[in-house]
């Protein structure tokens, strides 16, 4: 974490309640242009509802409340501004604009009464201000911009008509179909089979190649932590446990809880040499 | 994977016991219960407490209630006690929509669980002998069935469960489908349980509660039924009922407003207690439905 | 046999029995589906799972590892090909017939929420095989259920819950004990620990592990997670489009691949160490549909032993 | 397309099985038709009967009745009336307007108002008129269809005296075609808001839940993490998805809304298929019967023919078939 710029993002102490649950508990972490942060932790952790709040979508839709920290964002002209502080229709535009998500599940994310093009075309109409035909013609270029095969074709078509890993790259060109500084995948590949989750991981760190957008990438997966992250935050049972450079967190583990989830991660190539099955060697078992 | 799900949220299925005090939590649906329990005990307590006979003309045709020597409910085109006819008027209505609902349950379920359950061709077949019983115009069908054979209780009853039971085998059917490709489903036949093992135990107490709610639902239904059909003077011609009631007074409702309002609003109760008590068992056997 | 003998040249350590216990013979399943297509989820499958042997089935979805699992279980019933349990063809065998050989197999599944009935206790659930097949009632059954709680790293007094008052991990043991409970020889696990956080997912295969080697159990190990097989597998089969590519000792898989399949799946995996980042070409392949128009059907493959027990699928040369 | 016919043949059939089940059972009841047809003429002597029969082929052995029927039926010729003496076709195509106009209007207020309703209502789940909602959806179900028609009137017609009391158009009603529209509409109002009432409260609370759910699925957390407003969020998004299982149980409660309108046509006098129903089973109008319950199931086939249709404009799911993926893997 040796970047001495102002942080584009900086979530400090946010605490998040679901009535009685403390679902996220005074989590801070900042995030520069350029990086791909990894909020990594088991179910329960937190790290989605922690996602969800920089959003502010956490209080639409289920009864999560964010009462306490700030959520500090640089706007593009260098305004410093805490998202926790402004109104809905501040928000309304931020979102999709200069912070964007996708989701776990590309089939149920996407409406399955539109066409994907409809879709995608929809916010940058309402960001860019552009026409129909305009938006149309952004949409079928972010198409190609992640890859999508026959992108003019499947503009027109529904997201059932498409696979799972198209549906993907729908919702990633969606969501970075108006430049946003910050994107957020939250487990965005749990949901695809290997080779396809491959593809997509590919695709993403090619693309923050290509536009500079900083990623919070939410995930349960240390393979995909390892494969895309600069620097990991780690959460268990609402707090952060340990945060760090991959490297440290992978190689340097501070924390038992760490040290124990690592240890239970299969490895592809670490029975190299092995005739026989063997069993983890976790940490405080019996 | 997601770690959104509270573990407030996760599925909880109440049992038996827990159900119970749910339900008695919903205002409503004790209220429905209360309603429900004063209609039962007006109908085969009522003749003992107000023994008029319903039959009598006890005075001049159309006293208005709160009027000179009228009856607490006024008379009718023919001089006879309203109020007795309220009373005595349920019991018919009652037992034909029983008789109904049980014809109705032992079908709908019978069939909805074997199309359901064994699916292909069992359910293609079933379910094609269900959409016949839909397309046939229900009331029309149990009129046309009423008028000729006699019009007898027995053959109301008869009428109305040939008629109503499709509903109920559709949610039998989907219940079962869903139900069936569950895992633990699975496991049981993965045991070696046999087909009526796994749908009597396994499958069948998962399906009851929807089950049960639509069950509450139907008598309400039933008794709408039976109610149109004495209406319409195709009831059982020897028995008072509240539908007929309110068919024989309709050329005068204008200028009686209460010979065909009380007794409607017997019915309306009786299928007020079962709608709330359905919607009652509803929220409680799926919480996470609340307030729907 | 129609199929290639598959047959490991070294049989797994630790078993006396030589016979195999499950013999899978040119194995198919054909769903027929809207507009007169067919999914041919299972296409000449042939494989072989030795006493006290781990074969795990690996493949992407719709490669019909689940629909193999159903069908040996007997589940579903297979379109052609034979399933011999302990030498017991059981392939055509009615419910009824079937009931006895059913001591001898047993599935845990993936989904530990939908895997016990949530009206039942779970210590009803785990004494129902024994109440089924008439093993055991009364004070007996109780206690055999309370020893198989203590198997699975319970305790005895959690038989008297219901499934919602466990979580996942804990589920997945109480489903590991109702199929441990007729004593089989043969556990189906499909996808078995696929839905359980990593921590957890580690403690159950250590447990099936133990319960191997204390049992000298085999396992169906069906799994799309290619480090977990590694970890707990002797030998493994590659599905794709219904078919076995690639099938070897699990040394062979994961160290010499051959099948180009194979190599992709193993290219895919994203490996838990930053220094061993993949870099990958960006591709845009779909995994394709094993479902097939009227008149089409999938081109059989045939495989070929490369070296003692490993099989792999020949491939047409490609430029 | 392929559908299309499948779908119109499947209904076909259940139609023939409609005429065939309609048939046996009237002839297998007992009573004598001829006994009916004679009395209206005013003789019944032993001789009269079986000239009777003969002229309405009575006599002829059941099977052969019923092949004669259905062979009509499909010529379009649905017999004559015992009791008018007229074709059942003509007498039919009098009073199905009436009944079509009666039902579709009762239908679209009950889904228009229920689906608003609902929706309203969803989008603030604990407010007074969402509690409103479920009050009056189970009220709404629980009255007797023929009750809440003379409550009505009571209230309308004899209190505030502004709309008619019953049938169709005022008896001494001259003037133009625009006025005698306006005319029915008065005559329509309440018997349209007696059927439709009923439905209202149950549209209202089944697009209340349904669009609680939609409110909660995955692509609308997307349209909101999109920037849009909650009013297209609602309106466009959620809406058309949470109408769907409001158009399949309108449709599976066709045949239930036509015994509605039975009922209500007997209050109001309306002049529709059900009073024709009615008045033909009290005289023992066998062809007129079989005719009207022919025409029952036609109406119920053909709302459920138009909810497939409307499925498809509403569900691209069902229109538009997955893509076949089946690509060679490039390796």
């Amino acid at each position: 974490m040796a970047n001495s710029d102002p942080p584009l993002l900086s979530v400090r102490e946010l605490t998040v309640t679901f009535d009685a649950f403390t679902a996220v508990d005074r989590v801070s972490f900042d995030l520069h242009e350029g990086q791909t942060l990894a909020v990594v932790g088991e179910s329960g952790s937190g790290k989605s509802v922690t996602a969800l709040s920089i959003m502010r979508l956490v209080e639409l839709g289920t009864r999560g409340r964010i009462t306490g920290g700030e959520i500090l964002f640089r706007l593009p002209d260098g305004a410093v501004i805490d998202l926790i502080q402004q109104s809905e229709s501040v928000m309304r535009d931020m979102r999709g604009n200069n912070i964007s998500m996708i989701f776990q599940e590309p089939l149920t994310s996407l409406n399955p009464v539109y066409t994907v093009g409809n879709q995608v075309a929809e916010a940058v109409m309402l960001h860019q201000g552009l026409d129909r035909a305009e938006a149309m013609d952004r949409a079928l270029e972010v198409f190609e911009l992640v890859r999508i095969p026959e992108a003019r074709q499947r503009l027109g078509e529904y997201p059932h008509q498409l696979s799972g890993g198209m549906r993907q790259r729908v919702m990633i060109a969606m969501a970075l179909s108006c430049d946003p500084t910050v994107l957020i995948a939250d487990e965005p590949t749990t949901a695809l089979d290997v080779t396809i989750q491959a593809q997509i991981l590919g695709l993403m760190r090619e693309l923050q190649n290509e536009t500079n957008a900083a990623v919070i990438i939410i995930t349960h997966d240390m393979g995909v932590v390892a494969e895309v992250a600069d620097d990991v935050v780690v959460m268990n049972q609402s707090r952060v446990v340990e945060q760090g450079s991959v490297y440290d967190i992978f190689e340097r583990p501070a924390e038992p809880y760490t040290r124990a989830l690592l240890a239970s991660v299969p490895q592809l190539g670490s029975m190299a040499g092995r005739d026989e099955p063997a069993r983890f060697d976790l940490v405080g078992e019996a | 994977m997601t770690d959104v799900m509270m573990p407030d949220q996760q599925e909880l299925v109440p049992a038996g016991r827990d159900a119970w005090r749910m339900f008695l939590r919903n205002r409503a649906a004790v209220a429905g219960l209360i309603m429900f329990f004063g209609i039962l005990f007006m109908t085969f307590f009522g003749p003992m407490l107000y023994d008029e006979d319903p039959n009598d003309i006890v005075a001049r045709p159309f006293l208005e209630p709160g009027t000179e020597g009228a009856p607490a409910m006024g008379t009718d085109y023919l001089g006879r006690d309203v109020l007795a006819g309220v009373i005595n008027g349920g019991s018919t209505t009652l037992t034909v929509a029983a008789i109904a609902a049980v014809m109705i349950v032992a079908i709908g379920v019978t069939i909805g669980a074997l199309a359901g359950f064994y699916g292909g061709t069992v359910d293609t077949v079933l379910m094609r002998f269900t959409e016949f019983f839909q397309v046939l115009p229900a009331l029309l069908f149990a009129m046309v069935v009423v008028t000729l054979f006699e019009p007898s209780a027995r053959t109301i009853s008869i009428a109305i469960g040939l008629v109503l039971w499709p509903s109920l085998a559709r949610l039998t059917r989907a219940e079962f489908l869903r139900l069936r490709n569950l895992e633990f489903v699975k496991a049981a036949r993965a045991i070696g349980s046999t087909d009526l093992r796994i749908i009597s135990r396994v499958i069948f107490p998962n399906a009851l509660p929807p089950l049960i709610v639509s069950t509450t639902l139907v008598m309400g239904a039933a008794i709408l039924f039976e109610a149109g059909l004495a209406f319409l003077g195709l009831g059982d011609p020897n028995t008072l009922s509240w539908g007929l009631m309110i068919g024989l007074n309709r050329g005068n409702f204008l200028n009686a407003w209460w010979t065909v309002t009380f007794p409607g609003l017997a019915i309306f109760i009786t299928v007020l207690s079962f709608s709330l008590i359905g919607d009652g068992l509803q929220d409680a056997f799926n919480p996470k439905l609340r307030g729907r | 046999m129609t199929g290639v003998d598959t047959t490991p040249s070294t049989p797994a350590s630790g078993a006396e029995d030589r016979t195999p216990l499950v013999v899978v013979d040119d194995l198919c399943k054909v769903f027929p589906v809207a507009d007169r297509a067919k999914i041919h989820a299972v296409e000449h499958v042939s494989l072989q799972v030795d006493r006290g042997e781990t074969l795990a089935v690996v493949g992407e979805s719709g490669c019909g590892k689940s629909t193999l699992a159903h069908l040996i279980i007997r589940l579903l019933d297979p379109t052609g090909g034979r399933i011999v349990l302990d030498g017991a063809d059981i392939t055509d065998l009615s419910a009824r017939a079937m009931r006895p050989h059913r001591q001898k197999m047993q599935i845990v599944f993936q989904d530990p929420f939908a895997s016990l009935d949530p009206r039942r206790t779970v210590g009803r659930a785990v004494g129902e095989p024994l109440r089924v097949h008439k093993v055991a009632s009364g004070n007996e059954l109780e206690e055999r259920v309370a020893n198989l709680f203590e198997r699975v790293g319970l305790e005895r007094q959690h038989a008297r819950q219901f499934p919602h008052q466990f979580s996942g991990g804990q589920r997945q043991r109480i489903c590991i004990a109702r199929a441990l409970a007729l004593e089989p020889e043969l556990v189906i696990a499909d996808e078995a620990v696929s839905a359980l956080d990593v921590s957890i997912q580690a403690q159950v295969i250590n447990l099936m592990m133990d319960l191997q080697a204390e049992m000298g159990l085999s396992y169906l190990f069906i799994s799309h997670d290619l480090a977990v097989v590694e970890r707990i597998s002797h030998r493994v089969a590659v599905m794709y489009l219904g078919q076995i590519v690639e099938l070897g000792p699990r040394s062979a898989i994961f160290e010499n691949p051959q099948h180009s399949y194979t190599k992709r799946l193993l290219e895919a995996v994203p490996i838990a160490d930053p220094r061993r980042r993949h870099h990958r070409p960006l591709l845009t392949d779909e995994i394709p549909s094993p479902r097939w128009g009227p008149g089409e059907a999938p081109e059989r493959v045939e495989l070929a032993e490369v070296e003692p027990g490993h099989f792999v699928g020949v491939e047409a040369p490609t430029g | 397309m392929r559908t299309a016919a499948a779908k119109i043949a499947q209904s076909l059939g259940l139609i023939l099985a409609v005429i065939v089940l309609n048939f046996s059972l009237i002839h297998l009841a007992p009573g004598d038709p001829a006994v009916v047809i004679a009395g209206e003429s005013g003789a019944a002597s032993p001789e009269t009967l079986a000239q009777v029969r003969a002229d309405y082929g009575l006599d002829k052995p059941f099977v052969t009745q019923l092949g004669i029927y259905v062979g009509q039926v499909a010529r379009g010729d649905l017999g004559e009336s015992f009791f008018f003496g007229r074709s059942v076709t003509s007498l039919i195509a009098d009073r199905l307007w009436p009944t079509v106009l009666l039902v579709g209007t009762a239908l679209i207020f009950a889904i228009v108002l229920g689906v608003m309703a609902g929706t309203f209502t969803a989008r603030r789940p604990e407010s007074p008129a969402s509690h409103a909602v479920t009050v009056l959806a189970l009220i709404g179900y629980s009255m007797p269809v023929f009750w809440t028609g003379i409550l009505l009137v009571i209230l309308f017609a004899s209190v505030l005296k502004i709309l008619p009391i019953s049938g169709m158009h005022d008896v001494e009603f001259d003037g133009g075609l625009l006025a005698s529209w306006l005319d029915v509409a008065r005559h329509l109002v309440l018997p349209a808001l007696t059927l439709g009432v009923i439905y209202l409260a149950q549209y209202s609370r089944l697009s209340r839940a349904s669009m609680l759910e939609v409110l909660q699925s995955d692509y609308i957390r997307t349209a909101r993490a999109k920037g849009l407003a909650e009013k297209v969020v609602v309106y466009k998004h959620a809406l058309r998805n949470a109408v769907i299982p409001v158009v399949t149980i309108a449709g599976l409660q066709f045949g239930a809304l036509l015994s509605g309108a039975l009922l209500v046509e007997t209050v109001f006098n309306w002049p529709g298929l059900g009073r024709l129903a009615f008045d033909s089973i009290l005289r023992r109008d066998t062809p007129v019967l079989l005719g009207v319950l022919l025409m029952a199931a036609v109406m119920v086939v053909v709302a459920n023919l138009l909810t497939d249709l409307l499925y498809r404009v509403i569900d691209p799911r069902i229109r538009v078939g997955a893509r076949r993926t089946r690509t060679k893997v490039s390796t």
